[in-house]
């Protein structure tokens, strides 16, 4: 599967929910829902309101994989994101208001303020998330290689685009977590652009899943906006690992409908062709969800109106609440990057009151290597 | 309480740390051999297994992401680099991330990550095995950054980072590493931002790092010799520093030499400089100075390190100068 | 002669750099595009082609390992990137082989690379969008260093790099890229290691890095309102740094702050304070002071960084503590 | 082909030499006896020697692929090799004159005693080694990207071990190679470890080429004691690189007899059996190839004794060149880390006395990117 061929594909039909209990199917097309919604209201509001001073990567078309995750982590699971996090962080149970008001800059953000958009990291939620590529990838090898040490049964799971498939440090991620079984699930939002770059003119062949699996991992290959599909696969994926058979590579094939960062269009650039944005606005995850859900009685006009209500009302608060937050204060800077405490070595170490040493010793000549 | 060499001292540091606690785990490229990075992590790998104590691939940047992620899901890492000139793979990881986790999660999660890196010296290192970087570290928020140059200090220091909470990197000094002091037995605790003096002198402080340490002791003997009472102390962490210490030595020598194994500019020695200036403005009575590398890289030749490296006259020279100014 | 940004004034000296010689590559991510780099590669692929302005991949390390080679093979490569936080996977290319290759060929071969590396601040770049490091680089033996201010002095600087023999690191400040200088059309050097004096005065020296130039030149107007008379030196290039403009000043001033846009401790300076204790003892009549940004990460918010960066404010209250101490 | 399959081989009876013309196969076999008697001696005299003061790494056992690409590449091809460099530093044509006065720290070392064994660079051969692992192979991209951006006939080769491909940048470099289609030719002596891991306690496959090719690159995996087919290969991939047909990745097995650095021997560490190293021994690449030379008349007592007298001669005068060399000595480090000369600055650019800036504008705001 790559981005070329699906273009051809015109309107994907093979969207199917059975199988798929209706509470499920509900709960993922409300997610998308909401964090479409939610998306758009911050991009309406980011110049108006011009207090969202940080860059926001906005996942409007991308809803699909974070709606397919929320259901399947639980709170000791991690999940570490890239930069176009916000439908991560709601996946793992991030609150909108704390969202917003990190995007606001404020003190009740979810990191206070400090992090801003791209790098929002809750550690009760397990979730983190970083603007520099690969970066959350790699970590998330050293995360499931906890779990592998303690013998838990949590699992970690990280999401990042095609361009961290450019990065080594990627590939010795992949490398590792096959060496050491690590319970790890990699899930590659492929949208073929980084940023306005190509895939095509990053990778001297549009292969990634091929090329993963070729150091041994397991891979499989869906298209990203069939959320019932992803929601199966990561399901899957999830369990392996936490059975402890080994990491799993997911490459879900999507789209970004927006600008790479802030609110606007990034189209006037030229790099991607009217005719692909076309495709993917008609498969658009939601609408692909809707229209089996229609057909199964899931869903009706009533039922979205109520949704939307609901949502929306959630939206408002949130933006209430992040505009009244008070912005950040402070004036001691060093704590914030120290911890002064130090519980465990107060703990488990010894405090002796001396120190001796023959200061009349030659340094020595170590060996040749 | 026994005489131990530098390199047992680690040894016995990291075997402790991983009896105390299962959450310790070692990672680095051979670590589960027999030879053991220098003989500091002989025998782990019997004790504690190939889950605990990992060699690790050829892949340096991976390894500290790893840690990182480790010590994320609540286990205290040491990364282990046979050369800090390795490391450089992985100072992505060190400053995008393990530096500034605590800051961005709003002081809500450390990362007791520790960092042993080891400094090549001799033997034809050359340029690409004897780099100490240690002032990069510790320019850097976030990271704590010792230079211990005692048997005694490696190991208090080593389980501090280990127990504490915050990312630490250990600048190991090859050519210590055969080098003994009286070490307790127990595993006890060197704190950090504590330099102690390890000679008291009235005529000149001199500041001196790691490596350096043995060096400025020795020229301090040497010198009482010519009735030159030098002040040694020796910093033992360089993040945090403990001003205290250099301020009250240099109020009362009012003379200050900075001994730092690494290249002179915008090093460790310029910031001891500064600090006093700062701190006591116009009150040196002589011009401070710094005894370090040239600002080049190391040559393999012996013959070259001869020159490269300070020697006892040179060191001897410098802080005569700085006596008699 | 024209008034210029210092953006197309970057722009501009591509361009020239590429039209006198044909080794003259650009590579960095999306340097082909219309966007251009904040504006600064904007429509040299149209002249010059893909293979000459080269997007490339998400791989910083491998990238700057591909200017090293290209430079070994007779080119003469500029390397953007779009932070310097980017740039930290290319620090094992830099540290053991751009900074050495001269070094370790015995001074046969020289690498003439340019990285052109751009420091973010303001609308919440945060702690992985806005770190300047360039005291690390100016540590590390082998490589130059500048931090143009102005227009001309990037234009200058850019072409004086590309055109030079050593490996080069640009720091960009990106709030600096719609400041205006004249700029003279031609293809002009400015040297490194010279400082130039921005403006005369006598009763204490700023020596300003960077950004902290307009910023620097901006208290100096507003001090002299009140009766101080300051002296504003804009290093320009940080390695080689211009030492004797530096202690030229200060023997006149006898007064001294340093403000450099970057962490305050182990940086540029502590260096500056360091060399001028070194040479001058205790000619200071007055304690020297730093200004630079706390030993911390950067934040998001907007209210933090208000707090963060040094201001109008506190910049003028530290030059009046020093000057009336 | 992996290091377990080839054990079971027993000895290996698939050299032929032809189709190789009787002076090249002199010449192959010339240059691995002198690669072999020349480190030999220098194992001999290491120790009681006591003046080579520098980590050396041998490759004893391992002469084939130097041996096969010293007839292939001309003065301007660049060949960048890793630390196990003696035999690609001959094979570049350095004299051994050189070569030894380096290891003996002298002025008139290849780098005049400042790089050290691991380190020799000699611009004037276009050689490069380095001993930071990977770092040479990434920065042959670049020499091929100058090559082909001067479209000029060169070629790069990189030499490496198992071991570099542990690193990400390996990846990076392959990826970049396949997609700008560069004239650079990868050459991976395989030899099972690094330093004392062996390739399956590193990576989750033991599979390079396999891996190499999935990223779209030519590859070919060889016995790599058998030089006659070194010879074909590189000769082949050498020939489409130069013709702009793109780059090849060629994977040769063989096996370090000696100790990994040193002169000694490392194998009281137990970290490879006995029967592999016998097997090893068994398949040398001299001793193969001198096998198919007796066989066909190339080769008799009388021409190796003439050889190996001539070869110790080369030999003995390395020694004493070495020997009686002086010192380096240096008084300005400054000028050999920075360069003070600006020749092509001062022919190009013009020298003005100005320098305008208006202090009073104010910084600007970036947007959100
Ligand atoms: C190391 C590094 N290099 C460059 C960047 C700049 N950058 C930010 S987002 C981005 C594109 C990422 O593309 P992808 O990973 O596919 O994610 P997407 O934005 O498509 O969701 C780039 C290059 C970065 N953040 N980190
Ligand atoms: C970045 C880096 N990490 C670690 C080392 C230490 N080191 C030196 S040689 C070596 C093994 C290399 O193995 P391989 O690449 O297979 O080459 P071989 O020695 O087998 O010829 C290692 C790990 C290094 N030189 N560089
Ligand atoms: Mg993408
Ligand atoms: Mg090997």
């Amino acid at each position: 599967m790559n981005h070329g061929e699906l273009l051809k594909m015109g309107e994907y039909n093979h969207l199917s929910i059975e199988g798929c209990s209706p509470d499920i199917i509900r709960c993922l097309y409300r997610f998308m829902l909401r964090l479409r919604r939610c998306q758009e209201a911050l991009i309406k509001e980011y110049y108006p309101a011009d207090e969202m001073r940080c860059p926001v990567h906005f996942c409007i078309g991308q809803e699909a994989s974070p709606a397919a995750l929320s259901l399947l982590l639980s709170q000791s699971d991690y999940l570490l994101s890239h930069h176009r996090c916000h439908g991560y962080y709601l996946a793992k149970g991030g609150s909108m208001n704390a969202l917003f008001a990190e995007i606001y800059g404020r003190a009740t953000g979810a990191n206070g303020g400090i992090a801003g958009s791209q790098d929002i990291s809750v550690h009760d939620l397990n979730f983190f998330s970083g603007a520099i590529l690969s970066g959350s990838v790699a970590i998330a090898v050293g995360v499931a290689l906890g779990f592998q040490t303690k013998a838990l049964r949590s699992v970690a799971v990280t999401a990042f685009g095609d361009g961290a498939t450019d990065q080594g440090i990627f590939w010795e991620a992949i490398n590792y977590a096959v060496l050491r079984r690590l319970p790890l699930v990699f899930v590659c939002e492929n949208n073929r652009y980084s940023t306005y770059a190509p895939l095509s003119k990053r990778q001297g062949k549009e292969n990634i899943s091929e090329r993963v699996q070729s150091f041994g991992m397991n891979v499989k290959t869906v298209f990203g906006n069939d959320v019932a599909l992803l929601y199966s696969v990561f399901s899957n994926a999830i369990e392996e690992a936490r059975e402890g058979r080994g990491p799993c590579f997911i490459e879900a094939f999507t789209y970004r409908w927006n600008a790479h960062v802030g609110p606007g269009e990034d189209d006037y650039l030229g790099y991607r062709s009217v005719a692909e944005r076309e495709f993917w606005k008609k498969n658009c995850p939601i609408a692909l969800l809707e229209k089996q859900m229609v057909g199964q009685n899931l869903m009706d006009s009533k039922i979205k109106e109520k949704m939307i209500v609901e949502i929306d009302q959630e939206i408002a608060t949130a933006f209430q609440f992040a505009k009244e937050s008070p912005f950040p204060h402070l004036k001691e800077w060093s704590q914030l990057n120290y911890n002064i405490d130090t519980p465990q070595a107060d703990r488990l170490l010894e405090t002796i009151d001396s120190s001796f040493f023959d200061q009349n010793q030659k340094e020595a000549m170590p060996g040749p290597y | 309480m026994t005489q131990q060499t530098y390199s047992k001292a680690i040894n016995q540091a990291l075997y402790q740390a991983m009896e105390l606690s299962s959450n310790v785990l070692v990672l680095g490229q051979l670590v589960d051999y027999q030879s053991g990075v220098f003989g500091t992590t002989t025998g782990l790998v019997d004790k504690f297994g190939t889950q605990r104590v990992c060699d690790f691939p050829v892949a340096e940047s991976l390894m500290t992401s790893t840690g990182i992620g480790l010590a994320m899901s609540g286990m205290r890492p040491v990364l282990v680099h046979q050369r800090v000139d390795f490391m450089m793979y992985s100072l992505d990881a060190i400053v995008n991330w393990l530096s500034l986790m605590r800051f961005k999660s709003n002081g809500k999660l450390s990362l007791p990550v520790t960092i042993r890196a080891i400094v090549g010296k001799g033997w034809g290192q050359g340029p690409q095995h004897s780099k100490s970087m240690h002032a990069w570290f510790a320019h850097l928020p976030g990271l704590r950054v010792a230079v211990p140059a005692t048997a005694y200090d490696i190991k208090g220091l080593l389980l501090e980072s280990i127990f504490g909470e915050n990312p630490t990197i250990i600048i190991e000094h090859r050519s210590l590493f055969s080098m003994t002091s009286e070490v307790p037995d127990i595993p006890y605790r060197v704190r950090f931002g504590e330099a102690v003096v390890r000679r008291k002198g009235k005529d000149v402080t001199i500041v001196a790092i790691g490596f350096m340490v043995p060096q400025a002791l020795r020229a301090a003997e040497k010198l009482a010799l010519e009735g030159i009472d030098a002040e040694v102390l020796d910093l033992r962490t360089i993040s945090p520093l403990d001003e205290e210490a250099i301020c009250n030595s240099v109020a009362k020598t009012g003379k200050l030499v900075v001994m730092d194994p690494a290249w002179k500019s915008i090093g460790m020695a310029a910031e001891v400089i500064a600090l006093v200036s700062e701190k006591m403005g116009s009150n040196f009575k002589t011009k401070p100075a710094r005894i370090c590398y040239p600002n080049s890289h190391t040559p393999a030749s012996s013959a070259l390190e001869v020159e490269y490296y300070p020697n006892e006259t040179s060191i001897a020279n410098v802080i005569r100068s700085v006596v008699y100014a």
